[in-house]
């Protein structure tokens, strides 16, 4: 067991939860803002893939990991109008639409990775990181000196991101964009008749959802994988939904919930390399198990909005 | 397990076959196991003047459509690439009377219907061992596995077992994505980095495409204190040629080819199905040579696969975690 | 305007209950299902061009691989599983309520039979075990809809989130299961003792159809008349469409949502031991077939319809049995075949919604109905 | 945002004056119906117009087409004499046209202050400071008091209608429409909204106020307008009303709204609210059908809930529950429906402990419940009119055998109903959510007056009904109870209690402040016992 104090697993374990949790930070961040707008994307996952696909593809091609991650968030964002124009603007089902988004966007990277790629399979290399003066140096949290570096030594897509938290919850809270993306969640037709479009705003936050999702997806791909490979997300758009409508609406706790996640990803990791011979079942399964358990026992109302999921029609009876 | 030495006699004879087929469950450009397979049949088919009709890319789940198809297109031997085929395929195999090649289920083989292919892997996975334990500086030894598979845990053992043949002190660290993580390469990077974190400077890393995964992080790591560099050693195909960095040590190669002769030597013989086979160091089981090593620490891992042919060496057989933790705790 | 028209209480022709012609009716379903369809092979042609394969030749591989030879047993055994699960989902999503944790309910049922099975076979003849398989895959799907259920229930929790969680659980469940207790001793990979192919489900005289197929079949004639005639339908509808009306009117709310939830777990074990004893005979660690999310838009388009799912199941079905033979054929990912799809389920959006607007008539989803029935009405 | 509103008093309305809008010949169709019919309307400055007419005549959706939410089909719309096409609500606003629409249009979820400033454009940030001032001059102005920080959820419903109305004023607009904004209100918070008004007008504006009430058109109207299957059917001009007392033009009006329809003049002079007598002293018997012994019902959210009530209803006796809304009204009715748990204390129906009851068992038993939301939960929006007649008897028969539906007899009940309640509808085919509210309420009442009830629980049951609806109400309430149905009426009508009850029990921040006969000088005590019991708590 000691094995399990040294700076360097300790480090490791940081390491780890941070590239398990950026994806989902990034997807969840943007699933929860669209969620208050009274959009769901089921199509996370779809979003993230796409996202994965291009993040590498510019990353590849460009040579440069930072026009990877923007190329991503773009990627995820035009993938995202398809929700905007069929069910923000049409009202379509959502979930149809977003089941229907993350099979095409399986299908079509599969696709086209298998027939552009898969013989040569290219990887990237590592992602530049930023030591944050002399933090970095510290052990465990620093990191400046280790593969994946730990809490002060990032690329800075990490931190570009823990400011994309903070300012997604000052706009909700303090903005005009933030109120009516809450009133388009809670009461469409109160926002309409106050003279905000429904669609624009929640278009807005679809594309907010998809760009962010898109980033999540290019981060897995370009930094937590250094590749891409078919179904590459493995599900962590599902997850990510699940720890959006955990967070109740919160930027704060999507963060929160993201890096929980990664760290006990990552405990499992560094518990098996300790030699604690534990079943990844377990602990894959202990998160989820412990929020059913919390649900269970201090069960209340869990906070979702009204109108979500659900299309805005003008007058409808 | 069946003598190897009339293959080539047994090729020539074998002149009924006209055409055999495989289904694999992923497509046959991997740099593994569905490529070692599909590689192997095409090699086969060629050496018999065999036609061969290749179903890559064939999941798991739909697979008995699958195989009905090749056997009703004219196949007359029919490999089921994958041990999840393990239970259909002699389903369709008793159907159609078509001899079939499974995997990893020693009792599914039938006279005349099904052999079964058994992996020794454990045994390229012991020379493995040998580079490594050769190789490493730090003394630690990096395991990662994608998924609790059997085969993995043999070749771990394995690995385990030829490693410390060479030094009793090695230490290994071990860890597994997931539970059937098999293609999530970031996963496989994260562990990957989680084991180099922890002092091993060589990974011997399985998986499919989370391998591409882990190879990304021996890449990318930064070398553990004590060591300059971080190594790979790879299973079943070979990753040279997207080895961009030169970062691959070796790979425990899987080639079938001499099974599959073997098995269409028996068709022709009319004993197909009589007994299974074992893909073993002598058939088809090897160490990638590549020149990361010296050509001492070859001809040590040669004398030791001659060795282990000849039954001097004994690799244990460890199908399990738990068995592979008896051996490297 | 003429005058007729200005009481509110004449023309009772227009809109709602205006009947269409039983002929009118079949030709516009014909349009709505086949336009798309239609459409989603072009585009998924243009793909296919692009990626160098003749679309003509894949599309007729597509039909052959998934009829030619017995293929076509294939493509209607495939059906059982979807639809049992379809069934499942109208009493859910009629409801309002989002099961969404099909994968986790399937693999646990399926699971738990296909260890319970090795242990039944040959100590009683074949059609109790299958009962009692049935049953118990039945009743393990359903209980593990229990705690999204109440949450839901009692809570007012989300169940997306829930069921979504336990999905992820009831999966590693079930591979802990497999591995664990369940583990072929005779077998070095994981998975469960085989039953004998020879024993498997009894086939349907003549063919190698299982009759699962048959309990699918009889499942869905039960869910339609369940959800379209009787007060346990209605009931169901009212929660979906209006729950403080549900319990305005006296509908036990919380027992309904448990109630519509077990069901639908209910069916969804009925459809792995469908599966599992028709084809398979045992489960191997990390069988994921993911049927769920391929057939939640089914049931949506075919708008909680458990006979109209039926067309759209068959299609997926010809679709992944033939897709596999025509992409390896081509040399293509068989991810192609998702991306068909998707396609399919995305102009069929935008189909239903262009033809609401050329009053085409009902439209299949419910989202859109509101929406359309507004601008026929502004228009 | 915030310009202030302007000072310009135009007293004198002469034809010559340009009216700030100007509707000319507006249609508009609904399925089956054609709600507005050419319609022709003009506001001016400084005048309150009222716009009366029965429930479907088409008023809401007049005015919905002058706040931008419904498209007309023909005619054209003038602001200020320019042409101007009103194609979305934020158009509407920047024409300085504000709304207070029929139903609520604040966000639950939000603060007083995030409701208003909501929309306001020019900033990206929230001007939280600028919002409050603005918020203390409309308020101001208007002559109340709001909390900007309260969660809008928790407010009583005249307060938010208050800031409905500041909301509706916050950018300045000089046309100001109130869609039946006094239904909910109490006669002061009436008063308090007049007063309101006058200033507004003093400011120029001009307003529009749809109401059922005619002595609120008579005192608060400068100008009215009778609609009627979506046409105009008659016009008052300001000096037709002026100098007119409202005993003179009752039946003027009255004669315009109805005067098509077969009924006999006398009768309809009768319609007019204060006429109808107050009720006498009955004979009843004395054991009680329904009894509350010191009940206790938990708040949800925002609620008062019930804290110790004790009440009695008679055989055939008509309780009233006076008060002002949200005082724990909703929570006794459902409580007593079965739709809550009791916390502690019982409820007695003919003698049997019904607290454990399910709302099921307790409608077998003839325990009947009117809701006073009628379209959130009182019926299902989706559902055609026949089933929502027989919601509460789902599975029953002759509805349902076996547990299969038979149409037929639904659709012979449906049909039934629609002929003895006169609902008007298209068919009983038709989706229950596009009937007006009033036919609505005539569809509930339908239901729950059928298969032999026993006692009714009424909560505001003429809610925005029209005149004619309200009286077809009020005596099927009377009727019922002279055949021995009891009835439990709650209402924020003080009015409509004087005429109905037998006794009134006034309902004071979720405890009964007292209980009074009914007779002469009833609703004076009633309107002390109202004030008192604010006071108590307050
Ligand atoms: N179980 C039931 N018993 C009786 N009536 C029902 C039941 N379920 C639904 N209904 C009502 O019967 C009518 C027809 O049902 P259904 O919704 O299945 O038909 P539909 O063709 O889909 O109609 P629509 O186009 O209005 O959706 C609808 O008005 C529906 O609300
Ligand atoms: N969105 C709609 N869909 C269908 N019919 C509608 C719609 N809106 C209004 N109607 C119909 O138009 C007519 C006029 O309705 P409106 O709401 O304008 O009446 P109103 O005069 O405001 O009545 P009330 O006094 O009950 O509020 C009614 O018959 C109503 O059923
Ligand atoms: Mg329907
Ligand atoms: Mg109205």
């Amino acid at each position: 067991m000691s094995d399990l104090l040294t700076t360097d697993v300790l480090t490791a374990l940081i390491a780890g939860g941070i590239l398990a949790g950026v994806p989902l930070l990034f997807a969840s961040l943007g699933e929860m803002v669209a969620e208050r707008a009274g959009v769901l994307n089921i199509g996370l996952e779809g979003y993230m893939l796409i996202g994965a696909y291009f993040g590498f593809l510019v990353a590849y091609h460009g040579g440069n990991t930072f026009l990877g991650f923007l190329g991503g968030a773009a990627a995820g964002a035009a993938v995202s109008l398809i929700m905007v124009a069929l069910c923000v603007q049409m009202g379509l089902d959502q979930i149809v639409v977003g089941i229907a988004i993350t099979l095409v966007a399986e299908g079509a990277t599969a696709l086209i990775f298998d027939a552009n790629f898969a013989e040569s399979r290219p990887t990237l290399g590592a992602t530049g990181r930023i030591d944050i003066p002399g933090l970095s140096q510290l052990p465990v949290v620093g990191g400046a000196d280790t593969s994946d570096g730990s809490i002060f030594s990032q690329p800075p897509i990490v931190y570009i991101g823990l400011i994309i938290v903070a300012l997604t919850a000052w706009t909700l809270r303090r903005t005009h964009w933030g109120l009516n993306i809450r009133a388009a969640g809670d009461k469409p037709s109160a926002l309409d008749a106050a003279g905000v479009s429904v669609v624009a705003t929640r278009a807005w936050a679809t594309i907010f959802c998809g760009a962010m999702a898109g980033l999540g997806g290019a981060y897995l791909s370009i930094t937590a994988a250094g590749l891409f490979e078919d179904f590459i997300t493995q599900g962590r758009g599902f997850i990510a939904i699940v720890l959006a409508m955990l967070a109740r609406g919160k930027a704060l706790w999507v963060l929160i919930g993201s890096f929980v996640f990664g760290i006990s990803l990552s405990i499992s990791d560094v518990l098996q390399i300790a030699g604690v011979d534990i079943s990844t079942d377990l602990v894959f399964m202990l998160p989820f198990v412990t929020v059913i358990v919390v649900l269970i026992l201090f069960g209340r109302r869990s906070y979702l909005p009204a109108a979500l999921a659900l299309p805005y029609v003008r007058g409808a009876r | 397990g069946s003598d190897d030495s009339s293959s080539t006699t047994a090729a020539s004879s074998a002149a009924s076959i006209e055409k055999i087929a495989i289904a694999a469950p992923e497509k046959g450009n991997d740099y593994g196991w569905n490529q070692q397979g599909v590689e192997g049949a095409t090699a086969a088919a060629e050496s018999a003047g065999a036609e061969i009709d290749v179903a890559d890319g064939s999941g798991y789940d739909d697979v008995e459509p699958v195989l009905r198809r090749l056997a009703q297109r004219g196949a007359k031997m029919i490999i089921a690439q994958a041990s999840g085929y393990n239970t259909v395929a002699p389903k369709v195999a008793a159907e159609f009377k078509v001899p079939t090649i499974v995997f990893d289920s020693p009792s599914a083989t039938t006279p005349g219907e099904v052999a079964d292919v058994e992996t020794s892997s454990q045994q390229g996975a012991y020379l493995a061992g040998i580079l490594a334990a050769k190789t490493t500086k730090t003394g630690t030894l990096g395991i990662v596995i994608s998924a609790a598979d059997t085969n993995w845990f043999k070749q771990a053992g394995g690995f385990a077992a030829g490693a410390k043949s060479v030094n009793p002190d090695v230490k290994f660290k071990m860890a597994q994505i997931g539970q059937a993580a098999y293609a999530d390469s970031a996963g496989g990077k994260r562990v990957t980095s989680q084991v180099i974190a922890a002092g091993a400077d060589v990974v011997f890393g399985m998986g499919d495409g989370a391998s591409f995964g882990m190879l990304q992080a021996v890449e990318t790591a930064k070398a553990p204190a004590g060591a300059d560099k971080v190594w790979f050693i790879d299973v079943i195909g070979d990753k040279t040629p997207i080895d961009k960095k030169g970062v691959l040590l070796s790979s425990v190669i899987w080639d079938f080819t001499k099974v599959y002769e073997q098995a269409i030597a028996d068709i022709g013989a009319g004993t197909f199905g009589d007994q299974g086979y074992d893909l073993s160091v002598s058939n088809g089981i090897s160490l990638l040579r590549t020149d990361h090593a010296s050509d001492e620490v070859w001809a040590e891992i040669d004398d030791a696969q001659a060795k282990i042919a000849s039954g001097e060496i004994d690799v244990p057989l460890t199908p399990d975690q738990a068995a592979v933790n008896a051996l490297i705790k | 305007m003429s005058s007729e028209t200005t009481a509110p209480s004449v023309t009772p022709g227009a809109g709602e209950t205006a009947p269409v012609p039983a002929l009118g009716r079949f030709a516009e379903t014909a349009i709505r299902s086949l336009v798309p369809v239609l459409l989603a092979l072009v585009a998924g042609g243009l793909v296919l061009l692009a990626l160098g394969t003749n679309p003509i030749t894949f599309y007729a591989n597509v039909w052959s691989g998934g009829v030619d030879f017995t293929a076509w047993e294939d493509t209607i055994m495939r059906m059982a599983p979807l639809t049992l699960i379809a069934c499942g989902l109208i009493f859910v999503f009629k409801a309002g309520i989002w099961n969404l944790g099909i994968d986790g309910q399937f693999l646990l049922a399926g699971a738990v039979i296909a260890g319970l099975a090795p242990e039944l076979y040959g100590n009683m003849p074949d059609a109790l075990m299958f009962f009692i398989l049935f049953v118990v895959a039945g009743v393990v799907a359903s209980v593990w809809t229990i705690i999204p259920a109440m949450l839901r229930a009692y809570y007012g929790v989300n169940e997306i989130i829930t069921s979504l969680m336990t999905s992820f659980i009831g999966i590693n469940l079930a591979n802990i299961l497999i591995k664990g207790p369940f583990q072929d001793a005779a077998s070095n990979v994981p998975q469960t003792k085989a039953i004998p192919f020879t024993n498997l489900l009894p086939t349907i005289p003549g063919t190698r159809i299982h009759v699962g197929v048959i309990v699918a079949a009889l499942a869905a004639v039960a869910t339609w008349y369940a959800m379209s005639r009787t007060s346990f339908g209605l009931r169901l509808a009212i929660l979906g469409a209006n729950a403080r009306a549900a319990t305005h009117v006296g509908i036990p709310v919380a027992r309904l949502i448990i109630v519509s939830f077990m069901v639908s777990g209910l069916f969804i074990g009925l459809a792995a031991a469908s599966e599992i004893m028709g084809i398979w005979g045992y489960v191997r660690a990390d069988w994921n077939p993911a049927f769920g999310l391929l057939v939640v838009p089914l049931v949506f388009l075919a708008r909680f319809n458990a006979i109209a799912v039926i067309p759209f199941v068959a299609a997926l079905a010809l679709l992944t049995i033939g897709g596999d033979f025509a992409t390896q054929e081509a040399g293509i990912s068989n991810e192609f075949t998702l991306l068909l799809v998707g396609l399919v389920l995305l102009f069929m959006g935008v189909t239903e919604l262009l033809g609401r607007n050329r009053n085409l008539g009902a439209s299949y989803l419910q989202g859109i109905r509101r929406k359309v029935r507004v601008r026929e009405e502004t228009s | 945002m915030n310009e202030p509103i302007h000072n310009t008093t135009s007293r004198d309305h002469g034809p010559e004056t340009i009216p700030v809008v100007e509707l000319r010949g507006i249609t508009k169709a609904f399925p089956g119906v054609l709600a507005n019919d050419h319609i022709d309307l003009a506001l001016r400055g400084g005048e309150v117009h009222c716009l009366l007419g029965e429930n479907g005549a088409g008023k809401s959706t007049l005015m919905s087409i002058l706040s931008g939410m419904v498209q007309p089909d023909e005619g054209d719309i003038r602001v200020h004499g320019e042409p101007t096409r009103l194609a979305s609500p934020k158009r509407a606003i920047e024409m300085g046209i504000g709304m207070v629409y029929q139903h609520t249009t604040l966000v639950p979820t939000l603060t007083v202050l995030d409701n208003l400033m909501m929309g306001a454009l020019g900033t990206f940030r929230l001007d939280e400071a600028g919002s409050r001032a603005r918020l203390a001059e409309v308020a101001g102005m208007l002559g109340v008091d709001v909390d900007p920080d309260a969660e809008t959820a928790t407010l009583a419903l005249g307060q938010q209608q208050q800031i409905e109305i500041i909301k509706a004023l916050w950018r300045g607009s000089k046309v100001l429409i109130l869609d039946e904004p006094t239904s909910m209100l109490t006669p002061r918070g009436v008063e308090e909204l007049a007063r309101a008004l006058e200033r507004l007008k003093g400011h120029g504006m001009a307003v529009v106020l749809i109401t059922h009430k005619l002595h609120e058109a008579t005192s608060m109207g400068d100008r009215v307008t009778v609609l009627k299957q979506g046409r105009v059917v008659g016009r008052l001009e300001p000096d037709e009303l002026r100098g007119r007392s409202h005993d003179e033009l009752q039946p003027v009006i009255v004669a315009m709204m109805f005067g098509e329809q077969e009924e006999a003049e006398p009768e309809l002079v009768e319609l007019q609210e204060h006429v109808v007598p107050v009720r006498g002293a009955r004979e009843l018997p004395r054991e009680a059908l329904l009894e509350l012994v010191d009940v206790h019902v938990a708040p949800r959210g925002g609620e008062l809930g019930v804290r110790g009530v004790d009440l009695s209803v008679r055989p055939g006796e008509i309780l009233g529950i006076a008060g002002v809304d949200g005082n724990g009204q909703r929570e006794l009715a459902e409580a007593i429906a079965g739709q809550r748990h009791v916390s502690s204390g019982e409820i007695r129906f003919q003698s049997l402990h019904i607290d454990r009851l399910s709302v099921w068992q307790r409608e077998r038993m003839g325990l009947r419940y009117v809701s006073d939301d009628r379209m959130g939960e009182g019926t299902v929006a989706a559902l055609p009119v026949g089933l929502n007649l027989v919601l509460k008897r789902i599975g029953q028969a002759p509805f349902w055998r076996r547990g299969s539906i038979r149409h037929a007899e639904i659709e012979r009940n449906a049909r039934e109903k629609i002929e003895e309640f006169a609902i008007r509808t298209p068919g009983p085919g038709t989706r229950i959510g596009t009937l007006s509210g009033g036919n609505i309420q005539k569809v509930v009442l339908a239901r729950e007056l059928a298969h032999e009830p026993k006692l009714v629980v009424y909560n505001k049951p003429t809610y925005g009904l029209d005149i004619v609806t309200t009286r077809t109400v009020r005596e099927r309430i009377e009727a019922l109870a002279a055949e021995g149905v009891s009835a439990l009426v709650i209402s924020t009508d003080l009015d409509e209690l004087v005429a109905l009850c037998d006794r009134i029990a006034v309902i004071s921040r979720g405890r009964i402040a007292g209980i009074v006969e009914n007779g002469a000088g009833a609703a004076q005590r009633v309107g002390e016992l109202m004030v008192g019991g604010q006071a108590e708590v307050a």
